[in-house]
């Protein structure tokens, strides 16, 4: 899926313009800047607290923009400039957009009233306004992608964990979208099952170039798939480098401390 | 108009009177309601299937036959067989078991939603099973139930409106005859339902107080005191 | 029970009163409960999503009004209702019955709908479905589950307030038990058999709820 | 107040009453005959109750007000002694209460909207104007006019009050309501602003199993408990006086604009209503 | 808390015989004989729905025991032989014994309607009928050593999911058990979090010589703590060594399976 706009031929698919996020009195965000170009798979470490989930969820538009900017394409997403006064945006508009970004929540969310199938074909068919056999046509190639074809008509509870979540991620991808937000979508699974939830990320990784903003605590995995890691504290970038130098030579001893207690 | 308020305020004096009925009921059966409710919830839990039936049934009764039927009987049938209530009595009684059985569902529900967890924390602490429901149980399931009694008690309010079959004067009787005396039936009832609707937000207010009294206790007080919540007095579920 | 006292309970009375009993039951007090509670569940769903969805300056009004409601007799409401608009009895009675029962089950649906985790509309929303679709296909089926038995309870204590209609003029089975005990001086038959009947209509639709829940519970 | 009596036998029940000094009646509130007037118990029947149980040696009558479905449920459980509402006399009540004898003669009236449209006089006209012009008649159930609408086969919206039934007429609910006509007028006189006239009383024709129209002669009387018999005849004895001579019973209950229409005659008893000889 | 029965003087504190577990149909333990000597810390390793937990459960008396003997202390806990036959313990008798094990759970359970110092003391008062002086002593004793000393009169919601699997462990403590069950009492944690419980219990180990049974995925905790681990498998212990053979040199290939995926 292309973006046709051409403001968005050089410019990444995802930007970060002085973003400020407030939960009442308490900010978690303060004007943070970071981008993401087309294909790259970024990742996001940093203790609990300091703002990981918040910014997927900023641009999952599941949390209010407090203050400044995100790009999808060099395109705004929720607010923009007019006359020079800082707008929201319509409904409407940040909706469409919102089509192209895809989200993997930790605790599957799975909708418990359909069947797996029908998770996989509800939004393309009465989204993106796919027909019923296209739909499906692509949700039994994802299913199989992610090895569950024969779980199609099961409904998710008869699923054990790691099944909900490679489902969930097979949905996510029935949108296809251009960016693929993952927010540690194996910590809710038992040990034994985070292997294969992660071998279908792997693949995907590998197969694909689809752009992926990504959090997770599983260090060995981000080191393999990542192009850079970001480590947040406080709702700041302090350090952003490719993650073979950012496991092995950390610069600055915030991030020492952190990687010392999770790996 | 203008008679209305003059007929009216002439019969004030006895508005008083019926007001007083109809808070002695409310309370009245609202306490009886509550203690029938706590032993009809925690025996319909019963691992014995006896004690457990027994009291399934005695809910199933109460609340399957009406209060109006309920009140007949105990207050014209009893004396047949000799034994005799007075009207207050009678009302309080009847009021307690119908609504009672109501609550009961109630406590019931509450308690089996405190956390299998708390549950299983007591067994390995070795609690007894009184000790257990009395210091662990309750408490928790005490912050869920308030609103549905909250509920049922406004329900109950209402319910004293029968209160001219055991021949009390209470505010609906009073209503009817304030109906009487001017003719204006809009009127009459319009005045009544004020003070019925005085009466149950009182019991609102006082059972939000209480609710977030039971809240701040289990700790989950001041961190949620978002909204000022006229919502969240009134929430949920009956019986 | 019937004989040395023989003034309590008189079985030749009991049956001469039960098929009339019977039919008031299955003309009005039935036909009020299964239509006011339609009502109530219709009406009661709007109410609780106009106070999801609605803009403040409807959402306040209307749950002012459906407290307003629910916190006075429904007595009061009929008479209102019966009086200020000319309409058919039963069909005003059984509007108000729905209306009043619909402030209490909008309280049962809400509390349904806050039960759906929050990660379900999260996940509807990063999906981009729209909001109606999110209620119809997401929300509304996953808040049924809890939301049925309540609302049993709540059409089980529906049947008990029929009687309520007899305020305007409409012979429901307990008005047709008090008539026939001032017709013949004899009440206790009569208004047993009321109760009796209630137990038994109450019951099975307990039942019925139960297998609802089950069936609801599938998933 | 309520004395127990617990079915020894009306001559203890009387004894018991005179120790007592108070005999409790319940009535309905109904204007002229038993009714709150100001805080005070007044009316056609309570002033014979009074008379009566004063010559009985029972000084008080304390009144209940109850509703019309509670009085015979509480009469049976004990609740009070004596119903004063002025019930009519029937077989059927018969078979489960006793009546003193008639004490005072209804008539029927019919409440309408002012001027009259339908130009109704009696209990045929009514008929004729339900089949005829589809009007609605309102009843009090459980009242005699009730059933005389039943045995006439007219539909009838059945009202729970005389109250209730003069709201349906005014309220467009009703075109016509059937009451006894001292209640009727008494409704009048208070609400003379309520848009409404009363006819003037007659005596309902009504036809029999036969077909054959019967006036309806139908009296009000005090019921008593089913093992109060000997208190009841000691009632009678002192009622039978009273109804029996025009001028006294005039005294006792002219004040609520009851005369000699209203005198039961001296042949008629409650036995021949218990046992459908009359009317 | 030495336990004065002569018949336990040289038997192994806790003792499986022939246990059998059936949920419904479903038998999750079927003939399962071990113990678990005084002053031993055994862990239970193995895939997800093998029974580890159940087993736990099992002793804490939370699960109905379907079949076979559970003794502790040479004494039989929920059911004996009694003229030939197995039949269930009185309630009471059961209760007093259980008085001597105690147990952490993964959700910590605490109880969110008392303080972290009523938690404490609360059992050991109105179960073992200490003095509230004696118990709120020894209470605040165990909260120094799991480093809360400050917070006895917070509620449990105020706290971490550390703090508060924490002040579990010091619960269970204060009721001086012999025996004490932990079960995966770090998986709901933060990965941060996870070393300051650990630490708590490596304490414990190291001070005392308490008899632990735990399940846990913290593999390198378990080679540290335990004296022997045991491998389940479909509800039986297939391999049963201590944790340097165990991790280094495992016999089945079911368990180098097992330890491939979770170290
Ligand atoms: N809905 C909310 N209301 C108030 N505060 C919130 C809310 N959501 C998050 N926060 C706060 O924002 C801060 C950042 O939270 P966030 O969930 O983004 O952290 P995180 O980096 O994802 O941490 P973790 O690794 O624990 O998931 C935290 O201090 C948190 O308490
Ligand atoms: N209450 C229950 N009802 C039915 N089946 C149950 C119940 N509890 C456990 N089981 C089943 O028993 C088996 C063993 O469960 P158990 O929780 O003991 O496994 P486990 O080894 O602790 O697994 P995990 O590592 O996932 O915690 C599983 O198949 C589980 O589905
Ligand atoms: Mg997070
Ligand atoms: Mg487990």
């Amino acid at each position: 899926m292309p973006a046709t706009d051409p403001a968005s031929a050089n410019s990444p698919v995802l930007q970060f313009e002085d973003v400020v996020k407030k939960f009442g009195d308490h900010t978690v965000l303060e004007g943070l800047n970071f981008s993401v170009e087309r294909g790259e798979r970024v990742t996001l470490i940093g203790p609990s607290g300091s703002g990981k989930t918040t910014i997927l969820r900023l641009v999952m538009t599941l949390e209010h923009l407090t203050g400044g900017f995100i790009y999808l394409d060099g395109q705004p997403l929720t607010h923009e400039m007019r006359g020079g006064k800082r707008v929201e945006r319509k409904k409407r508009d940040v909706a469409k957009m919102t089509t192209r970004i895809g989200m993997v929540f930790q605790q599957f969310n799975l909708f418990p009233n359909m069947t797996v199938l029908e998770n996989l074909t509800e939004a393309p068919i009465h989204v993106l306004g796919r027909s019923k056999a296209e739909a499906k046509h692509r949700a039994l190639e994802l299913l199989d992608q992610v090895g569950l074809s024969d779980k199609a008509d099961a409904h998710p509870s008869r699923l054990s964990g790691g099944q909900q979540q490679r489902v969930a991620i097979a949905r996510a991808l029935a949108m296809d979208p251009e960016v693929l937000l993952l927010d540690e979508v194996t910590s809710a699974l038992d040990p034994e099952l985070v292997g294969e939830v992660l071998g279908v990320l792997r693949d995907l990784a590998e197969n694909t170039d689809i752009t992926m903003l990504l959090v997770t605590h599983e260090m060995q995995f981000a080191a393999e798939v990542s192009h850079r890691v970001l480590m947040f504290d406080q709702g700041r970038i302090i350090e952003d480098k490719p993650p073979a130098q950012m496991f092995s030579e950390p610069e600055l001893e915030r991030t020492q401390e952190f990687l010392k207690a999770v790996l | 108009m203008r008679e209305n308020f003059e007929e009216l305020g002439a019969r004030l004096p006895s508005f008083a009177d019926g007001l007083l009925v109809t808070i002695q009921l409310t309370l009245g059966g609202g306490a009886l309601a509550f203690v029938i409710a706590i032993i009809l919830g925690v025996t319909a839990r019963s691992e014995y299937l006896l004690v457990r039936g027994g009291a399934r049934a005695i809910i199933e009764f109460f609340r399957g036959t009406s209060l109006l039927v309920q009140l007949f009987w105990l207050f014209y049938v009893l004396p047949l067989f000799g034994w005799r209530l007075e009207s207050l009595v009678a009302g309080i009684l009847a009021l307690g078991l119908n609504y009672g059985a109501y609550a009961a569902e109630v406590v019931r529900g509450a308690i089996n939603s405190v956390p299998q967890g708390q549950w299983e924390a007591t067994t390995a602490l070795s609690m007894r099973p009184m000790h257990r429901l009395r210091r662990i149980i309750w408490p928790q399931a005490w912050a869920i139930m308030i609103p549905s009694l909250s509920n049922l008690f406004i329900m109950l309010l209402k319910g004293t409106a029968v209160a001219s079959i055991v021949l009390l004067q209470d505010l609906t009787w009073l209503g009817g005859q304030l109906r009487q005396a001017t003719g204006d039936t809009f009127f009459a009832y319009g005045v009544t339902a004020v003070m019925y609707l005085g009466l149950a937000m009182l019991i609102v207010l006082g059972a939000a107080a209480l609710e977030k009294a039971a809240k701040r206790r289990l700790g989950q007080g001041a961190a949620k005191a978002t909204k000022p919540s006229a919502a969240a007095a009134s929430t949920t579920v009956g019986g | 029970m019937e004989d040395e006292a023989s003034g309590i309970w008189n079985w030749d009375r009991a049956f001469a009163v039960f098929p009339e009993l019977l039919e008031a039951f299955l003309q009005v007090t039935l036909v009020a409960t299964v239509v006011g509670s339609l009502i109530a569940a219709v009406v009661g769903l709007v109410v609780a999503m106009t106070r999801k969805l609605a803009p403040a300056w409807i959402a306040w009004p209307v749950h002012g009004f459906m407290e307003f409601i629910r916190m006075t007799p429904v007595v009061v409401q009929l008479l209102f209702a019966y009086y200020a608009f000319n309409f058919d009895p039963l069909a005003t009675g059984i509007v108000v019955l729905g209306i009043h029962y619909a402030a209490y089950m909008a309280e049962v649906y809400r509390s349904g709908i806050d039960a759906v985790p929050k990660g379900q509309w999260e996940a509807a929303t990063a999906l981009s479905m729209s909001p109606g679709r999110t209620w119809l296909k997401v929300i509304i089926p996953q808040s049924l589950r809890t939301v049925v038995p309540a609302l049993g309870t709540w059409v089980i204590s529906m049947f008990k307030d029929t009687p309520f209609l007899m305020v305007i003029f409409i012979t429901d089975m307990v008005r047709r038990a008090q008539v026939y005990g001032g017709q013949h001086y004899a009440y206790t038959e009569a208004i047993t058999l009321a109760g009796l009947i209630f137990l038994a209509a109450s019951y099975p639709t307990y039942l019925l709820m139960k297998q609802l829940e089950k069936r609801l519970a599938r998933y | 107040a309520c004395t127990a009596t617990d079915g020894e036998g009306g001559g203890d029940a009387l004894e018991a009453l005179q120790d007592e000094g108070t005999i409790t009646v319940a009535y309905a509130g109904e204007e002229p005959y038993s009714w709150d007037r100001d805080g005070e118990l007044a009316g056609a029947s309570i002033a014979l109750q009074e008379e009566i149980w004063a010559e009985l040696g029972v000084d008080n009558v304390e009144g209940v007000l109850t509703e019309w479905d509670q009085l015979i449920p509480g009469l049976n459980a004990g609740r009070f002694d004596v119903v004063a509402a002025g019930m009519s006399i029937t077989p059927e009540r018969c078979e489960e209460a006793i009546f003193s004898e008639p004490e005072i003669m209804y008539y029927t009236s019919l409440m309408v909207e002012e001027g009259n449209p339908y130009g109704l006089q009696n209990m045929q006209d009514v008929q004729a104007a339900v089949e005829d012009e589809g009007i609605t008649l309102a009843v009090m159930s459980g009242a005699v006019e009730y059933f005389y609408a039943d045995d006439l086969g007219i539909d009838t919206l059945d009202v729970g009050s005389p109250q209730d039934g003069m709201d349906a007429v005014t309220g467009g609910r009703a075109d016509v309501f059937a009451l006894t006509g001292a209640s009727l007028h008494a409704m009048w006189d208070n609400n003379p602003d309520a848009g409404i006239e009363v006819t003037d009383p007659f005596v309902a024709d009504i036809p029999n199993e036969d077909g054959e129209l019967v006036a309806q002669i139908s009296p009000g009387a005090t019921v008593f408990r089913p093992e109060d018999t000997e208190l009841r005849d000691a009632y009678n004895e002192v009622l039978v006086d009273i109804t029996g001579d025009a001028d006294t019973f005039e005294s006792v209950v002219g004040e609520y604009g009851f005369g000699e229409d209203e005198r039961p005659d001296p042949e008629y008893t409650a036995e021949e209503f218990c046992s459908g000889e009359l009317p």
